[in-house]
């Protein structure tokens, strides 16, 4: 294809010829609404492009979101990359869209409301019977139901593009469960930091009215008897593709992110599993496509909450959007939309493009004819809404067996194939590695619907996407934020600015789901068993390092503790046959292998720290951006930890726990800090608690008590430096280390935040805070048992340093036998009266 | 091992010099980030920064605009005005640096991070494009030291000084914006764009999501005042900053000498209504509270330094 | 004629289980051809709540919801329904043309019909359907004829196995080797009407098993019973039983009818708890009353 | 890289490379690695090292224009190598060394017997800028008066090692010769584990035993301060870093004050709270503005009265610094022969006291051969090099001396040992010095190695880091296996 002569702004900017360019026009003209932007962009040399990429890099990286939603598990994702430069819509074109989005949302609306209703459409047959059934989203259990306020939609988007001519079209609906809405606010977020002064400029619309918007929508989607409702985000949890964006979105809107297992159905209400007991739930923004919403009334899966269908049906709880509504999100319904208006009296603003259901006749005949000429989708394999991988494509790219299954199905299911005309569509600028160049956007659009009307957001969601493959295939890369200019008075404003707020009257403070408690919990046990393996490692290399000899000094007596410490630490089981390694290994091997167990298998540091950003991830709300910035840090970290470091003495270790261990405190401090001391800061301070007390008595266990008088100094010097108190032990006793000393430090001493006095004394505040249940009492009795231990090691004599015949010191290891176990059976307490997860044992029975 | 009077009073200042720094960033910021949510036909003024700082007559006294341009300068790098960011973290540091040897390694290492970072980039912290970073990077920091003392600080005298006046700076900086910027929403009555605006109020005190959470609802005036001032479990609240000011001083030798004027604070706290709907007495309850504070200052600083000779 | 049915489900979990929740189509409903008199569903452990409906399909359905722990659970429907054997209707047009009749509008029997047309959870398209309805419907052959040999062929080339199939056997296995029981078969039939475009449905219920003198005694007793109708516009609903050969099935009790199995499965539940073996036992119960 | 590029200055000592560029034996391992790193990872773990320095805050302070100026510590990753076998004899001779210095001390603020049977002449102490009246008749603890010394060592082009100068009064280095090591672990991780380096860092806890040992009161709790004279003191780095350690207060002047009782007091938030042992780092000048100069700000007034009442140890004892003087270093053999009756283990530098007309001559005559330096003056000011002087600098400084010929002494020009050195992106031989540290007390202390200093500039033989000089980590290294014991390392 020709070039056009190239943009009078972008140097080297040319759009193909025969296309639609966002930015420039037919004859190079760079149209209204870029031209601030192109000047920006014109001004910037290649660094800067580069640099601007990093930056936006770096600060998607900081939100905590690599990843755009894409097809498999979340670890076999595509990276979420953000092109720097927005895609502008001029405010008068944006109108255009405003409208026709709004009319397309209320002719589904109704649409949907009609088949799970009167059928006029389908027995006029305006809509086909087939298409409608056949519908991956249609749900048998929406018939006949009638949600509240008689509305099927509160959220909706559309995935646009535009014509060669400059016409947009619809692409596809997306009716169940919409995603995209935190993302573009992400998107925002960035690009508004990465290019401040250009969006003072050109100040394209605010997001934050939208998002005011979508909460009055939400609660405009309670039953109506509920006053002030109640809203949480439910989501399919971890493992689903957006779940970044269902935590996100929670997070931003302020409620409560949860997922089916922490909702029940009572009494023909929605009740939230929360520490306290069961909590009332009214409007649920559901991201479960709508078949995992209820086993009872699903006849295969085991997905969703037991009875919520009949709770929605019976207007106990509120669904956004309502259940059944994916209906409509089926291509095979798309080209019908345009039917449907028609019925309704009125003509479509916004077309979708030209789309022909084979379960027509003529269609099919026409598609089996000139197959190359289309784009093949299979409805029933795109699922509700499609975001998984969609057997979706090219009639042209069709290999003669593929060629020969797609006749199959078309010949004997009709019903499931739709066909789109191939197009090129519109391209805007993209900044790419070699400069500003063309590339085809598709627009994801969002709209609210709430008892003020339809709200649509003023920018979205635009993705980049490769011509060569179909789109609907493409999930993931790279996007852009939209801009829409405020260059139109009459705009309409949001709805939320049109309504008097309602004053909070729900207090979530001390609200908590279970799932969230125990979240936190482990982001707290995770961090501190990292920083324990991180400090224990790091000081037995640098006294190796000093001095070799310890290795084999005293017949391993040296060595054997500090490797026994490392692998306890590591929650591995020792390769050391009591004490010994087979002689086959040499000293140094053997310590070799226990710095790598620590520090670089996934057993040891690399795993913790995922188990931390995992649990971090599942209770997002409770956690603060910034904080994010420092996990994706100890991401970076981790894998490298993993992948490069080959060797224990590789100089590159010691440097990469600096930064680790840095990070670690950066963390300890944004938690102190701006966090509420609610449930949720609790149940972390405990899980940081327990963690430390446990790696403090680990460390008692395998290194101080075989500690021989010879090996005893630099043995506890490793312990001191491992517990970070060498300096504080200095301060304080100006000896060389004594074992009294020592356990006066990190065992009595209840004012150094590392004694394990200090870890009961938080335990017993915190538990004395929680709400209290059947077995918290059993909680505050084992602490008090851990600290009868103490008596234990009150004073300790010269005799109680004696090693004993099997070369221990016997009142250490009383002294830890007696803390250790009542400290245990606490986790396992805890575990039992607050984080009692039945769903991990639900099963599913059936009978004949 | 006792700890020096003037060792204490470098500890007081040097966590008062990093929380001004880090506090002043923030509101920097989210001042930005309301504009850049703001349409262009809102007009904005950058006057409350400087108010909010109390720094508006020395600004005036150098500078002839009050544009985006001085107020930013003069917040983050400008010699003339000794609250700058620039100075605060070398003043932090002036201090923390002969108060080294009670403070664990790594706090040190992180101020004097701070202060070579800081020096070398005062630019990028006026410059629109950077500026994000640049405050990234000082609460970073801050966020740093905090949990190092945290995590490996004795709960020794020392520390408490810290904590001191970290929890002092904290309450000044909270009852400066809401007197200055709550104050003046209040006045200003609920307009389109009041809720971006709340919202910079509760990102300036990196209060948003934790204000969320705790009212599970649109952002309203009168319940972002209640919540700044009263609540006991934010940490920036003015009521919990007392609180911990005065916990402090109950585990510091001879606190109790103070018990007396903390306790006329907390009186002053309480007497600021969360439901002012007139922001002119907003702004002055909130007056009263900054001398009150003033007053609190100094009687800590005679209490345990006296007068060096 | 009256049928008085008590039909049982025990479940032994074998652990405590903290909560259950559970959904039946357990009542049987009313038909043009039999008439609910009686019903009632007994439950043990008594349940929080119970709850009835009718579905999508008018289907009764029934609840309950267990919250206290329990580790048995037993659940006993008894009715009282009169039945009379229905007239098959001897639609001799050809086959092919049945569906022209709905040429025109639709009404809205004709509409709900549409909905047992495409392939469902249960019965996926499978050729090989098509090519055992094609045996049967060949073409011109007066439908009724058609409907009779299809059902026939399944009975003759099928052979009832309750060991070789479950609820979760796909209907793939049942095509291959060629046995099963009445529920594949239901299935079977269903989707061989379905492939060639005539709607077919499958209808749940229960089988009377005690014979009356001379009579060889009926397969299916002890278990809940299905098998398939296939819609004639402006005629209805007409049911085949596979299983036994039977058109018109008599002596069958109606519970319901959906898409497939799955649509109207007797009991299906979610129980919270440990997992364990948990075993099931169903005893069905089907007799005969003498109306004075 | 190729051998040639390990180069040795013709005719110099290198303390790693025999004169063929090949590595000595104790240097085996450390040179091999340089072959096998190459300039350029060198160049990469230096900016490493230098980031660390600079992360770190290890720094010291140029005094300039009324502000303090802190520079980074100026580091080479190279270390310099020393046998143990060598270390053994050097140690012996220091403690030997100290013991007669610490006697001589004694004595001559007591009996002065060493110059009434003739040995040291009387007026050099009646000229003697470092002899303190005011100390007359005190007897510290143990007789020992220059606690912590630290002597510096060189190497000449034959290899012998001379004792160049005993800094007995407040000797500094101690801190960055621990920090070097720090960093040389970091930047030589993986080289670490093949040497056994015999641990440096003991030493501040040598060093706390040393100073509660002092305390008047006896026993063990003995409250310990450091004294410093403040922030803008080039050495306050190592101040705040030794009290750091010890776990001891870090004190100014102003936070001490000497009641009534002729106790000394700090202030604390508590109040007042007794002092024991001050190891001061505050010149003898500045410690007391009550006995010596009363401008002081920095020190503490009625210091003085206390520890001659004692009721507190000040180390090293004010006066301690008579014998450092250079002039007196020329008496040292003579007083390890008189006091101990052994014969000096480390040799002198040959010295001429331009106090006597002889040997003033001799110097004015040779001076392009001698270097000449002022008898009394820390740092390399005022140093003159005589091959390397101009004939105005020889003419002015042959003034200097007729002037006040007691105030010069002279010593011929030492051509001080070379090792490899990383200057920007070569390794270069460069002149290096080293300062061992002692403790004495009850007991003798030596560090293992010391501080290595550098000169930078291309054959200069100025090692002080205020004037460009650079620093070394120093391993002493056994090359008899099993000879080393196993001792407490790492931080």
């Amino acid at each position: 294809m020709l070039a056009s002569s190239t943009s009078d702004l972008l140097p080297g900017y040319a759009p193909q010829q025969d296309g639609y360019d966002e930015a420039v026009g037919p004859s190079g003209e760079t149209r209204p609404a870029w031209k601030m932007l192109s000047r920006a962009v014109a001004l910037m040399t290649p660094a800067d492009i580069a640099d601007r990429q990093r930056q936006a890099d770096r600060l998607v990286e900081a939100e905590g979101a690599s990843y755009l939603f894409h097809d498999e598990g979340a670890d076999a994702s595509r990276p979420w990359r953000l092109d720097p430069l927005p895609l502008v819509l001029g405010g008068h074109e944006w109108a255009q869209i405003e409208r026709g989005v709004s009319q397309r949302v209320r002719i589904l609306d109704r649409m949907i409301a009609d088949i799970y209703g009167e059928q006029r459409l389908l027995l006029d047959r305006v809509l086909p019977s087939a298409a409608v059934f056949g519908a991956p989203g249609y749900q048998l259990a929406a018939h006949g139901m009638m949600p509240p306020q008689s509305r099927w939609l509160a959220v909706y988007a559309a995935d646009l593009l535009r014509l060669a001519n400059g016409e947009w079209r619809v692409l596809r609906d997306l009716t169940d469960a919409p995603s995209g809405a935190g993302y573009a606010l992400v998107n925002r977020n960035v690009s508004a930091q990465m290019l401040p002064d250009v969006v003072r400029d050109m100040a394209p619309l605010s997001l934050a009215p939208f998002f005011a918007d979508m909460r009055l929508a939400l609660d405009a989607s309670a039953p109506p008897d509920r006053p002030s409702p109640r809203t949480v985000v439910l989501s399919p949890g971890l493992g689903d593709p957006s779940y970044f964006e269902h935590s996100y979105l929670a997070a931003h809107l302020g409620y409560h992110l949860v997922e089916t297992g922490d909702l029940v159905v009572r009494h023909g209400r929605v009740w939230l599993r929360a520490l306290s007991g069961l909590e009332p739930i009214d409007v649920l923004l559901r991201r479960v496509d709508s078949n995992s919403v209820d086993p009872l009334e699903s006849a295969t899966g085991m997905m969703g909450v037991p009875g919520l269908a009949r709770a929605a049906r019976g207007c106990g709880v509120g669904l956004a959007n309502a259940l059944g509504s994916g209906v409509t999100a089926s291509m095979a319904v798309l080209p019908f939309v345009a039917d449907a208006a028609v019925a309704f009296g009125e003509e479509l603003m916004l077309p979708a493009l030209t789309t022909r259901w084979c379960g027509d006749p003529e269609n099919q005949s026409m598609v089996l004819a000139a197959l190359s000429k289309f784009v093949l989708h299979d409805t029933a394999g795109l699922g509700v809404e499609g975001v998984r991988q969609a057997p979706t494509v090219f009639g042209s790219q069709l290999d003669s067996a593929a060629r020969r299954q797609w006749i199959d199905l078309i010949t004997t299911q009709p019903h499931r194939v739709v066909a789109q005309d191939k197009a090129t569509f519109a391209t805007a600028p993209v900044m790419t590695p070699a400069g500003v160049r063309p590339g085809t956007v598709v627009l994801r659009v969002l709209a609210v619907v709430g008892r003020q009307g339809i709200s649509v957001m003023p920018g979205g969601l635009a993705r980049v996407m490769d011509p060569s493959i179909p789109i609907v295939n493409q999930t993931s890369g790279q996007t852009k934020d939209v801009w829409v200019l405020d260059d139109r008075p009459d705009r309409p404003l949001p709805m939320s600015t049109r309504v008097v707020r309602s004053m909070p009257q729900v207090d979530l403070r001390e609200s908590l789901p279970t799932r969230a408690a125990e979240a936190m919990y482990w982001v707290g046990r995770n961090a501190e068993r990292s920083e324990a393996l991180a400090r224990a490692a790091s000081s037995a290399l640098s006294i190796v390092q000093g001095d070799p000899t310890l290795l084999t000094a005293f017949d391993g007596g040296w060595r054997r503790p500090v490797v026994a410490g490392l692998y306890a630490l590591a929650d591995v089981a020792s390769p050391l046959v009591d004490g010994k390694s087979p002689s086959t290994v040499t000293p140094d091997d053997e310590f070799r292998a226990a710095i790598r167990t620590a520090l670089i298998d996934g057993s040891g540091l690399p795993g913790t720290l995922r188990g931390l950003s995992r649990a971090a991830s599942s209770a997002r709300q409770f956690v603060s951006a910034m904080t994010w910035r420092v996990l994706g840090e100890l991401g970076a970290e981790r894998t490298q930890l993993g992948a490069e470091v080959a060797d224990a003495y590789d100089s590159g270790v010691r440097r990469r726990l600096d930064t680790v261990l840095v990070n670690l405190s950066s963390l300890a401090g944004l938690f102190n800090e701006s966090t509420v001391r609610g449930p949720a800061w609790r149940f972390l301070e405990i899980g940081r608690r327990v963690d430390r007390a446990l790696c403090v008595l680990s460390v008692f266990d395998n290194v101080v008590s075989p500690a021989s008088p010879g090996t005893r100094s630099s043995l506890f010097d490793h312990v001191l430096a491992s517990n970070e108190s060498l300096v504080a032990y200095r301060r304080r006793y100006r000896s060389d280390a004594v074992l009294d000393a020592l356990v006066d430090l990190l065992i009595r001493d209840d004012t150094n935040p590392r004694a394990l006095a200090f870890q009961l004394d938080q335990l017993r505040n915190q538990i004395a805070l929680l709400p209290s249940r059947d077995g918290t009492q059993v909680l505050t009795q084992k602490i008090e048992q851990a600290s009868a231990s103490l008596v234990e090691v009150s004073w300790l004599t010269s005799e109680a340093d004696q090693l004993g015949a099997n070369g221990r010191r016997e009142v250490i290891d009383r002294f830890v036998r007696a803390a250790r176990t009542p400290l245990l059976e606490f986790a396992a307490q805890l575990n039992l009266v607050y984080f009692n997860d039945p769903t991990r044992l639900r099963q599913k029975v059936g009978g004949r | 091992m006792a700890l020096l009077s003037r060792v204490a009073e470098q500890l007081y200042w040097g966590a008062r010099y990093i929380e001004r720094a880090e506090d002043t960033v923030r509101v920097v910021r989210a001042y930005t980030d309301v504009l850049v949510d703001l349409p262009t036909s809102v007009t904005t003024s950058w006057e409350p920064l400087l108010a909010i700082t109390g720094t508006r007559a020395l600004h005036d006294a150098h500078h002839d605009r009050v544009d985006e341009a001085s107020v930013i300068h003069f917040l983050v790098a400008d010699d003339a005005n000794p609250n700058c960011i620039v100075h605060a973290v070398a003043a932090a540091r002036e201090n923390l640096r002969s108060a080294r040897e009670v403070l664990p390694r790594d706090a040190w290492q992180v101020v004097n991070d701070m202060y070579l970072y800081v020096a070398a980039h005062r630019s990028d912290g006026v410059s629109r494009r950077s500026r994000s970073r640049f405050a990234e990077r000082v609460i970073a920091d801050s966020q740093r030291l905090d949990g190092i003392l945290s995590g490996q600080m004795s709960r020794d005298h020392a520390y408490e000084f810290l904590r001191l006046g970290q929890a002092m700076e904290r309450a000044d900086m909270t009852t400066r914006v809401l007197g200055v910027r709550a104050a003046a929403l209040v006045e200003s009555g609920a307009d389109v764009y009041a809720e971006v605006q709340w919202m910079g109020v509760l990102r300036s005190l990196s209060a948003l999501q934790m204000y969320q959470r705790a009212t599970n609802s649109p952002i309203n005036g009168m319940s972002v005042i209640d919540f700044l001032l009263h609540d006991r479990a934010f940490p920036r609240s003015v009521m919990s900053c007392l609180q911990a000011i005065r916990d402090g001083l109950a585990r510091l030798p001879r606190g109790d000498q103070l018990a007396p004027v903390i306790a006329e604070v907390f009186a002053t706290a309480a007497q600021v209504s969360g439901d002012a709907v007139d922001g002119a007495e907003l702004d002055a309850e909130t007056d009263l509270l900054q001398s009150a504070l003033a007053g609190l200052n100094n009687a800590i600083i005679s209490t345990y330094v006296g007068v060096l000779d | 004629m009256r049928y008085s049915v008590r039909h049982r489900t025990f479940y032994r979990y074998g652990e405590r289980m903290s909560s259950g929740q559970s959904l039946g189509h357990l009542v049987p409903r009313n038909t043009p051809h039999q008439t609910l008199i009686t019903s009632s569903v007994h439950v043990d452990p008594e349940p929080e709540e119970t709850a009835e409906w009718a579905d999508a399909f008018g289907n009764t359905v029934t609840s309950f919801t267990l919250t206290s722990p329990h580790e048995t659970l037993e659940v006993i429907a008894d009715s009282e329904i009169d039945v009379v054997v229905p007239v098959v209707p001897d639609v001799d047009d050809p086959w092919e043309s049945i569906m022209g009749r709905m040429a025109g509008g639709l009404n809205q029997d004709d509409l709900d019909a549409q909905q047992f047309l495409l392939p469902s959870p249960f019965i996926p398209y499978l050729f090989e359907l098509h090519a055992i309805a094609k045996g049967a419907f060949v073409s011109d052959r007066p439908f009724l004829e058609a409907f009779r040999a299809l059902c026939a062929a399944i009975y003759e080339d099928y052979s009832f196995d309750p060991s070789f199939s479950d609820v979760s056997t796909p209907l793939g296995d049942v095509l291959v080797h060629r046995r099963g029981v009445c529920q594949d078969f239901a299935h079977l039939m269903t989707g061989a009407l379905r492939s060639i475009g005539l709607p077919a449905r499958y209808v749940s219920g229960y089988i009377e098993t005690d014979p009356p003198p001379g009579q060889k005694k009926l397969v299916g007793s002890d278990a809940s019973h299905a098998w398939c109708s296939v819609y004639v516009p402006e005629v209805g609903w007409i049911d085949a039983d596979p299983t036994n050969n039977q058109i018109p099935p008599h002596r069958h009790v109606t519970v319901g009818w959906g898409r497939d199995y799955g649509d109207v499965a007797p009991l299906r539940g979610v129980v919270l708890g440990p997992s364990a073996s948990q075993n099931m036992t169903v005893e069905v119960d089907v007799r005969r009353r003498e109306i004075a | 890289m190729t051998v040639t590029d390990l180069r040795v200055n013709a005719g110099a000592y290198d303390e790693l490379l025999l004169p063929d560029g090949s590595a000595r034996e104790h240097a085996q391992v450390l040179v091999n690695t340089l072959r096998r790193l190459g300039v350029d990872e060198l160049q990469a773990r230096q900016d490493h090292a230098d980031l660390d320095i600079l992360t770190m805050g290890i720094t010291f302070t140029v005094y300039s224009d009324g502000r303090g100026i802190d520079r980074a510590w100026p580091f080479d990753v190279i270390p310099r190598v020393i046998d143990a076998t060598e270390w053994r004899h050097i140690e012996a001779g220091l403690t030997q060394r100290l013991r007669a210095l610490n006697m001589f001390i004694d004595d001559i603020y007591n009996e002065q017997r060493v110059i009434v049977d003739g040995v040291f002449p009387i007026e050099l102490l009646e000229g003697s800028v470092n002899f303190r009246p005011e100390c007359r008749g005190v007897r510290p603890k143990y007789g020992v008066w220059a606690h912590i010394s630290g002597s510096d060592i060189v190497r000449d082009f034959d290899g012998t090692v001379y004792v160049l100068e005993d800094n007995l009064r407040v000797p500094s280095g101690v801190s960055y010769m621990i920090e070097n090591r720090l960093i040389s672990k970091r930047a030589f991780a993986d080289v670490f584990e093949q040497h056994s380096v015999q641990p440096v860092d003991g030493y501040t806890d040598e060093l706390f035993k040393l100073l509660t040992s002092l305390s008047p009161a006896g026993g063990s709790s003995a409250s310990v301060v450091v004294l410093t004279p403040g922030i803008y003191n080039s050495a306050y780095f190592e101040h705040g870093f030794l009290a750091q350690r010890m776990g001891v207060p870090l004190v100014e002047g102003r936070d001490l004050f000497v009641d009534d009782d002729n106790v000394v007091y700090m202030r604390t938030i508590d109040g007042p709270t007794r002092v024991d042992v001050i190891y001061r780092r505050v010149d003898d000048m500045f410690i007391d503005p009550e006995a010596f100069r009363a401008d002081s700000t920095l020190g503490v007034a009625g210091l003085m009265r206390s520890w001659r009442a004692g009721k507190v140890a000040i180390a090293n004892a004010p006066g301690a610094g008579v014998a450092d003087d250079k002039v007196v270093y020329a008496w040292v053999p003579d007083f390890i022969r008189y006091y101990l009756h052994e014969e000096p283990i480390l040799a002198n530098v040959p010295t001429y006291r331009c106090m006597y007309p002889a040997e003033c001559q001799y110097v004015i005559e040779h001076m392009a051969e001698l270097v000449v330096k002022p008898a009394n003056e820390s740092g390399g000011a005022g140093l003159l090099i005589g091959n390397r002087a101009t004939a105005a600098e020889i003419l002015e400084r042959t003034e200097a001396i007729l002037a006040d010929p007691r105030n010069w002494v002279a010593q011929p020009i030492l051509s001080l040992s070379t090792a490899p050195t990383l200057c920007d992106g070569a390794i270069l031989p460069r002149h290096l010095d080293l300062r061992p540290f002692i403790l004495t007390g009850a007991t003798s202390y030596v560090t293992a190695g010391g501080l290595t200093r550098v000169a930078l500039r291309e054959g200069s033989l100025v090692v002080n880091s205020s004037q460009g000089g650079g620093s070394k980590d120093t391993w002493v290294i056994e090359t008899q296996p099993g000879a080393a014991s196993p001792t407490t390392a790492g931080e």
